[in-house]
């Protein structure tokens, strides 16, 4: 299977192990990750104003290509795939946007909101299975506990990201235990780390980060999994409670056997 | 509001079964829920009991737009009438957009007792659909005489 | 041909049968119509060729109330039509031996005509017995050849099938003619834009001159009184300025014969003024068959019609098609 | 442009109705940045409604939401405070001078770990 | 042609104030046909009604149009004036000029033009109408009630009081409902048992009561007053007439891992159980898809220990066909499921609660036999936090848009109740609105914040977090003091809201009673036929018509017997004379109406006709009157059309259509 892949800017550089493994990691579980070319940044908030368009526009040309291309469109960070989903979203079902984004893009065909929009975990839970990724698991995680540390983006709001329960989700749980290791479940795992706030008021943040560390940890979490580099960026800063927080993709290397030794601990 | 003397007023019939939309007629009226005075209402016992050729003649006399309103599929005060009546409208339909006849003219919408909200909304939406395609001339000049 | 009516003296001869239902030769080569034939002697006019084309099954509705047994020659596609006129009780089965006639493909002397061949005499090939793919045509401006393929009414090209549905007997093989789509033409008009579409028709029904001849040969079409006939919903205002009937004659027909039409084509083949008024039920045929499921009307005497059954998760009117 | 356009406005620009709100305080009951404002999410309807712009433009709230859409998920109503309380900064930052922001202060802000995702998040919310 | 008289109403203002009703009557009356046209205040007044009785007396009027309400309103009322004047009722349409023009229209001109327009219509139609009579048709002199709670237990007593036969449904092993799931009741704390318990033993013991339980509706045709009914008695697995309801059984069965239904599932029960202690019929039943002995072949405990031999594991479903002249339903509800809400951590948390699971936990029977205690460890709480407004008055698309109703007055019970017997527990209720209209409620809940000290906070709770400590984090709001709470709680209580029980919309479309998007039955008039179905012959008992708490239920439960018993004390009743009728001149014997009539009421027979002359026999179509009832689904399949529909004939719409087009 060959899917369109957008890594998006943070990516490319502060979060490049986020990028490399979810690459290797696809080789191995037996799928393709094309990346579109030419793709610009999403802009790292969707634009909540109804008049925002142009705003908008790279998410749609990306969105674009991969219709083009007959693929599904798959993402790694939080916040480029709850930009373009959203965005998708608001092509296939609001008219007016969708009208004057089209009016904006000069496109042989107009964009509706073909394309599908998958996360990587939901490739893996949907496309692979996770019963199947437990099968490739060279190096179960075993004795590990691990907390999913979700964020906003990927689950909210859950109309339109359609990702997993938003108040409730399992699917990095279920995927922790396809790993071998053992998931922790705390109530904080869906609420915001800060997110942009972090640039200017860094502490409120920092509280934010800590009631979200020492929930996890109270509940017995060594360690923290997030799939967004902001995420990753503010609880790493987390003044109380410290927990190693690693990307999901970093662990499904380490399991599937395709972790670099640069990055082995 | 006052009339405006150019303003294309369309002439809309509106078939409604007894039992649901009537019913859901006069729940928009008692709770004041507007829709435009164009709306003219027909009361059958149940969508069942619309002829193709009641339609036909509403057009043909001059409507611009005709809609039936019946009960909810499963609904229907007569277990069955609403099923072969979406078949007929649906054929019917079919063909009017055969001949050419804008399909926007034509619908059907489940409206039940107790959605006075939805009728009003129904109508209001009907309404200005119809007023967008204008007025009807197909239907009345099929056949010009030579 | 011999052999029909060989086999219809014997069926009068032994009392099977007290009347013969065919086709008798017309004052053309190309015009047989159809006729009774009470006695042997009458059966020297029978004819069955390439021009039969008329359906007899409307006529066994008469026939059916007549004393005794009526000898019927139906070609595949006419036992739909019989089928279907038993299905609603208006023939009686009981009153009709049904001797099933291959077919060849039946001519269109109107298509032949706008081959350009004028002043017909005499033509040869479209008997039953040396029906070959060419016609040999004699006219006053001499002999003509043309393809019997490209003489061939509309719905011989896109025949429904070389069975029939209802017989006692069957005389005679039938031959594959199929070299059409049957859905192209209402595909094509569905393809138009709503004012092609409406132009389309306009043009086509402005020519009708309300003679009836769709009406009155459609084996569908076999109220005992029609609806534009009586005054039941206000519909036959004859001298009436309404012209209700004059627009909506033919949607109405087509809708009433919904569900029920064999798609027999005898509609346009009697049409003087050539519209093609099978597109109306094909038209219905086709979103029958593509709303519901294939269904043909004549086929299956106990399959539920279209129209008078339904499904919980049919399509909603409104619902563009997908 | 009188107050009362401002709050067509910020209906327009959200596409929120919030004549829609039971005043339920569920958004400021999910609200993690509650603390740091000074107008409450739920008391946002009632400045949208009585025209009082000028308090909300000048109010420390809009730029402590997180926009992490716990209120818009959790609201029985549907009436999506983060989307009014986003329309009401977009009237700031779209008028001159309105800006959170301003690309002088990014040097000081940044340390070796920040992500230019953050950057660029900022940029969106703050500044035109 | 008709003599027609129009009478125009003002409805007080109602009409007056956007139609000209003057215009009206100067318009129409130049209709052909009219020959009397007037307009009066108020038409319905029995000084309107005479105004249509002397009309038709002077003017010798043989139809007559009322332009006012909706039909549905005053028709009745308007026919049997014209019945008194000894005119045909059936000559006699009215033109909706208030719900359908005057009360959505704001424009005088626009609506005066609309008004004309539909006076027209009906006019055009009353042209066509023809004296019809109704018929007659028999009352089986039986009611059904579907559904055993205390709505069907009272409506079946009031009945059977009256003397009439009534058998009750009841789909669980026992009758009782939900009140039997409830440890008090508001606002006087009364035993909930002590109170529905008689009302159970009287309904088993009542001569005319015949209460089929572990049953259900399969089917149900026919119509008002001869409703005929399947019943499904689904198989027991237990010989009723045999049973003691010693309850051996129920000890010794090995099978006990099933989730206890009347306890909420929070805790088991076995597999062959009755459902509580004063369970009528005291049978058990075997839940088959439990017990041992279905599953595997194997054990047959229960079968050896019942001295009485009432084991009978092949009994099978059976099926009762009865007729009925009246249904009632009273199918009553269930809390929504709680999966839309996680953010309470009800999936979450054990300690987390639905307010009918708190009924159970507080009753002595229930699964820690009445002390309150926390069902994750067992210890008694001291903090407890009520949530209200769960899932109800949600207009997005997680709940209900509604109002539960009952859930301030019984939280306001479980807080004082709490309080009263563990005065050490701290209760908190965080609620939008306390809503307390009835008779000594807003006292009720007065009392418990000012004597029982019960902690109210206004505000909506957003999100409950279990802590590692094992308490529950309440994150809340108290709008009034603006601020954002966290309170640690031990267990927290939602007020679920209510939605009506999942099986009533089959029970619903088998009556062809119509239901609204919440599932709620509708009734025929909200405010004037509150008990009614729209389906003749249908009544309403309890919550499956809306929200309500007990007394409002039992007043309902004996309003609909009364409508009941006022139908099965009828002989006969007059059926509706708009039924189909064929043209046997016309009518081609084809079959195709008698395919799409739902009532079978069309049949064929091969008659002697004699067409202008022709004499001879044909097929054709008869309608039972008494079968039909007027849909008009054969009408449109009739391509001559032979079969028309009196009271909505082709030439009727027709001319109503023509009327408006033109």
């Amino acid at each position: 299977m060959k899917y369109s892949y957008y890594p998006g800017c943070t990516l490319k550089n502060k979060a490049k192990v986020l990028d490399r493994y979810a690459r290797s990691c696809a080789e191995v579980l037996g799928f393709e990750l094309e990346e579109i070319e030419n793709w610009q940044c999403c802009g790292g908030v969707y634009p909540l104003g109804n008049d925002e368009i142009a705003t908008k526009l790279s998410s749609v040309r990306v969105l674009n290509e991969a219709k083009e291309k007959g693929q599904e469109l798959v993402t790694v960070c939080s916040a480029c795939h709850h930009v373009i989903k959203r965005v998708n979203d608001d092509m296939k079902n609001v008219e007016d946007i969708r009208t004057r984004a089209n009016n904006y893009m000069s496109l042989s065909e107009p964009y509706s909101g073909e394309t599908t929009v998958l996360h990587y975990l939901e490739v893996l839970r949907d496309k692979i299975g996770f019963d199947k990724l437990k099968e490739k698991v060279v190096n179960p995680l075993t004795g590990k506990k691990i907390g999913a540390y979700y964020g906003c983006l990927l689950l909210r709001p859950g109309s339109v990201m359609a990702f997993d329960n938003p108040e409730n989700p399992k699917i990095m749980e279920d995927f922790i235990r396809a790993l071998g290791a053992e998931p922790v479940v705390y109530p904080y795992r869906n609420e915001c780390c800060g997110g942009y706030i972090s640039l200017k008021e860094k502490e409120m943040a920092k509280s934010m980060c800590d009631t979200i560390t020492e929930s996890a940890k109270g509940f017995g979490a060594d360690m923290l999994i997030t799939a967004c580099p902001l995420c990753m960026y503010n609880l790493n800063k987390s003044a109380k409670e410290t927990l190693p927080v690693y990307y999901f993709t970093e662990l499904l290397a380490e399991a599937l056997g395709v972790k670099e030794e640069a990055d082995e601990e | 509001m006052p009339l405006n003397e150019n303003e294309f007023r369309p002439k809309i019939v509106a078939f409604c079964c007894n039992w649901c939309s009537y019913a859901g007629a006069d729940l928009a009226g008692s709770s004041r829920l507007s829709y435009p005075a164009d709306v003219k209402i027909i009361k059958v016992p149940c969508s069942c009991r619309v002829n193709p050729m009641f339609i036909l003649r509403a057009f043909e006399k001059g409507a611009d737009g005709v809609i039936l309103c019946g009960c909810h599929p499963g609904d229907c005060h007569y277990s069955t009438g609403n099923y072969y009546a979406r078949r007929r409208m649906t054929l019917l339909f079919s063909m009017l957009d055969y001949l050419g006849i804008e399909k926007g003219r034509t619908r059907v919408e489940w409206v039940s007792a107790a959605e006075g909200v939805k009728f009003s909304q129904t109508m209001n939406e009907f309404v200005e659909k119809i007023r967008s395609l204008g007025e009807n001339v197909r239907l009345g000049d099929l056949r010009c005489k030579n | 041909m011999q052999e029909l009516v060989n086999r219809a003296k014997e069926l009068l001869a032994n009392g099977t049968v007290q009347r013969v239902l065919g086709w008798k030769a017309g004052d053309m080569a190309y015009n047989p119509e159809p006729s009774y034939f009470e006695t042997e002697a009458d059966l020297s006019d029978f004819v069955y060729d390439a021009f039969c084309g008329a359906n007899l099954s409307k006529y066994m509705i008469e026939a059916s109330k007549k004393e005794g047994k009526t000898l019927v020659f139906l070609k595949p596609c006419d036992s739909y039509s019989f089928n279907q006129l038993l299905k609603e009780h208006r023939v009686d089965r009981e009153k009709a031996y049904i001797i099933g006639v291959g077919c060849k493909g039946k001519l269109d002397i109107e298509t032949i005509r706008k081959q350009g061949v004028k002043g017909i005499e005499e033509i040869s090939g479209a008997s039953m017995d040396d029906a070959c793919d060419t016609l040999k045509i004699k006219t006053i401006y001499g002999d003509k050849e043309v393809s019997y393929q490209s003489a061939m009414l509309e719905r011989c090209h896109v025949c429904k099938g070389k069975d029939h549905v209802v017989y006692d007997e069957v005389i005679g093989e039938s031959r594959d003619t199929v070299d059409g789509e049957r859905f192209s033409e209402v595909q094509r008009i569905e393809s138009m834009t709503p004012e092609e579409k409406f132009l389309f028709f306009q043009k086509e029904l402005s020519k009708c001159i309300r003679c009836n001849a769709c009406r009155n040969v459609c084996p569908a079409c076999s109220c005992r009184k029609c609806v534009f006939d009586s005054n039941k919903f206000d519909s036959a205002q004859k001298a009436n300025v309404d012209s209700f009937e004059e627009k909506m004659f033919h949607i109405i027909r087509a809708f009433h014969v919904a569900g029920r039409c064999t798609d027999c084509g005898e509609c346009s083949r009697v049409c003087p003024q050539g519209i093609p008024l099978h597109l109306f039920n094909r038209k219905f045929i086709k979103d029958i068959n593509e709303f519901y499921g294939d269904y043909t009307a004549g086929e299956d005497i106990d399959a539920e019609a279209p129209l008078t059954h339904f499904e919980f998760t049919d399509r909603e009117p409104n619902e563009e098609r997908g | 442009m009188s107050h009362r356009d401002y709050s067509g406005k910020i209906k327009e620009i959200s596409g929120v109705n919030p004549y829609k709100c039971m005043k339920c305080g569920k958004c400021s009951a999910t609200c993690p940045s509650f603390n740091e404002m000074d107008i409450k999410p739920h008391q946002f309807v009632s400045y949208v409604l009585n025209g009082d712009i000028e308090a909300l433009a000048e109010s420390k709230s809009l730029w402590k939401c997180l926009s992490c859409f716990a209120c818009v998920e959790r609201c029985p109503r549907d009436v999506k405070p983060g989307k009014l309380i986003d329309a009401a900064r977009q009237i700031v930052v779209r008028e001159r001078g309105g800006d959170y922001l301003s690309a002088d202060e990014i040097p000081e802000l940044l340390d070796e770990e920040l992500p230019q995702q953050l950057l660029v998040s900022a940029f969106r919310r703050y500044k035109r | 042609m008709q003599r027609i008289g129009v009478f125009v109403c003002h409805c007080g203002s109602n009409i007056a104030a956007t139609v000209d009703v003057k215009k009206v009557v100067e318009v129409v009356s130049k209709e052909p046909g009219v020959c009397h046209a007037e307009d009066y205040p108020y038409m319905c007044s029995e000084a309107g009604q005479m105004k249509i009785l002397e009309a038709v007396k002077e003017k010798n009027l043989s139809g007559v149009v009322v332009c006012s309400c909706s039909p549905r309103m005053h028709e009745a009322t308007f026919r049997k004036a014209a019945e008194r004047a000894g005119l045909n009722p059936y000559m006699v349409e009215i033109a909706n000029i208030r719900e359908h023009c005057s009360w959505i229209h704001k424009d005088m001109e626009e609506a005066t033009e609309k008004a004309v327009i539909l006076a027209r219509a009906a006019i055009a139609k009353v042209n066509l109408n023809t004296p019809l009579k109704a018929g007659e048709s028999r009352v089986t002199k039986r009611a059904l009630v579907i559904g055993g709670g205390i709505a069907g237990i009272q409506t079946a007593l009031d009945i059977a009081d009256a003397g009439y036969e009534v058998d009750i449904v009841e789909k669980t092993p026992s009758i009782g409902g939900r009140m039997s799931q409830l440890d008090k009741t508001f606002p006087t704390l009364d035993c909930s048992a002590c109170i529905l318990t008689p009302k159970m033993v009287e309904a088993a013991a009542h001569e005319k009561i015949n209460i089929y339980t572990y049953s259900e509706v399969d089917k149900v045709t026919g119509f008002v007053g001869d409703f005929t009914v399947d019943i499904r008695k689904k198989a027991r697995s237990v010989n009723s007439d045999k049973c003691t309801g010693c309850g051996v059984c129920q000890e010794k069965c090995p099978s006990k891992k099933s989730l206890n239904e009347f306890n909420r599932g929070l805790n088991t029960r076995s597999a062959i159980y009755t459902p509580f202690a004063q369970a009528i019929p005291n049978v058990p039943v075997i839940d088959r898809d439990a017990c041992i002995k279905f599953k595997t072949g194997k054990c047959g405990v229960c079968e050896k220990v019942c001295q009485a031999g009432a084991i009978d594991y092949n009994q099978q479903d059976e099926i009762i066909t009865e007729k009925y002249g009246a249904i009632v339903v009273a199918t009553g509800f269930d809390t929504i499921k709680l999966d839309n809400y996680d953010e309470y951590a009800y999936n979450q948390s054990k300690d987390v609660i639905t307010s009918l699971e708190l009924e159970r936990i507080m009753n002595a029977a229930g699964p820690t036999k009445g002390h309150l205690e926390r069902l994750s460890d067992g210890k008694a709480p001291k903090e407890m936090v009520f949530i209200q407004c769960v899932g109800s008055r949600c207009s997005d698309t997680r709940g209900k848009s509604y109002c539960s109703k009952i859930c301030c007055m019984y939280t306001a019970k479980h807080a004082m109740l709490i309080r009263d017997k563990y005065p050490d527990v701290n209760v908190t209720v965080f609620y939008i609105d306390v809503r307390t209209p009835g008779k000594n409620f807003d006292e009720f809940y007065r009392r418990a914040v000012e004597e029982y000290g019960v902690n109210y906070v206004k505000g909506q709770v957003g999100k409950v977090a279990p802590l590692p400590n094992g308490k529950l984090l309440v994150q809340g709001s108290d709008l009034l003091d603006n601020k954002q709470i966290l309170k640690e709680a031990d267990m927290v209580v939602l007020a679920t809201a209510i939605e009506p029980e999942a099986s009533v919309r089959k029970i619903a479309t088998m009556l062809t009673a119509s239901i609204d998007t919440n599932n709620f039955l509708t009734e025929a008039h909200p405010k004037l036929r509150p008990v009614e179905s729209p389906t003749a012959g249908v009544f309403l008992s309890g919550v499956c018509q809306g929200p309500k708490d007990i007394p409002e239920t039992v007043a309902q439960a004996g309003a609909a017997a009364v409508k009941a018993i006022g139908l099965l004390a009828k002989d006969k009743l007059t059926t509706n004379p708009c039924t189909a009728k064929p043209d046997e001149l016309l009518c081609n014997g084809c079959s195709q109406c008698a395919n799409v009539c739902p009532y079978g009421a069309i049949t064929y027979e091969n008659k002697e006709v004699n067409d202008h002359g022709i004499r001879e026999t044909r097929r054709v179509a008869q309608v039972n009157s008494a079968l039909c009832q007027g849909c008009g689904a054969c009408t449109v399949t009739c391509p001559s059309g032979a079969m028309d529909l009196q009271g909505f004939s082709n030439r009727q719409i027709i001319a109503e259509v023509d009327a408006i087009c033109r």
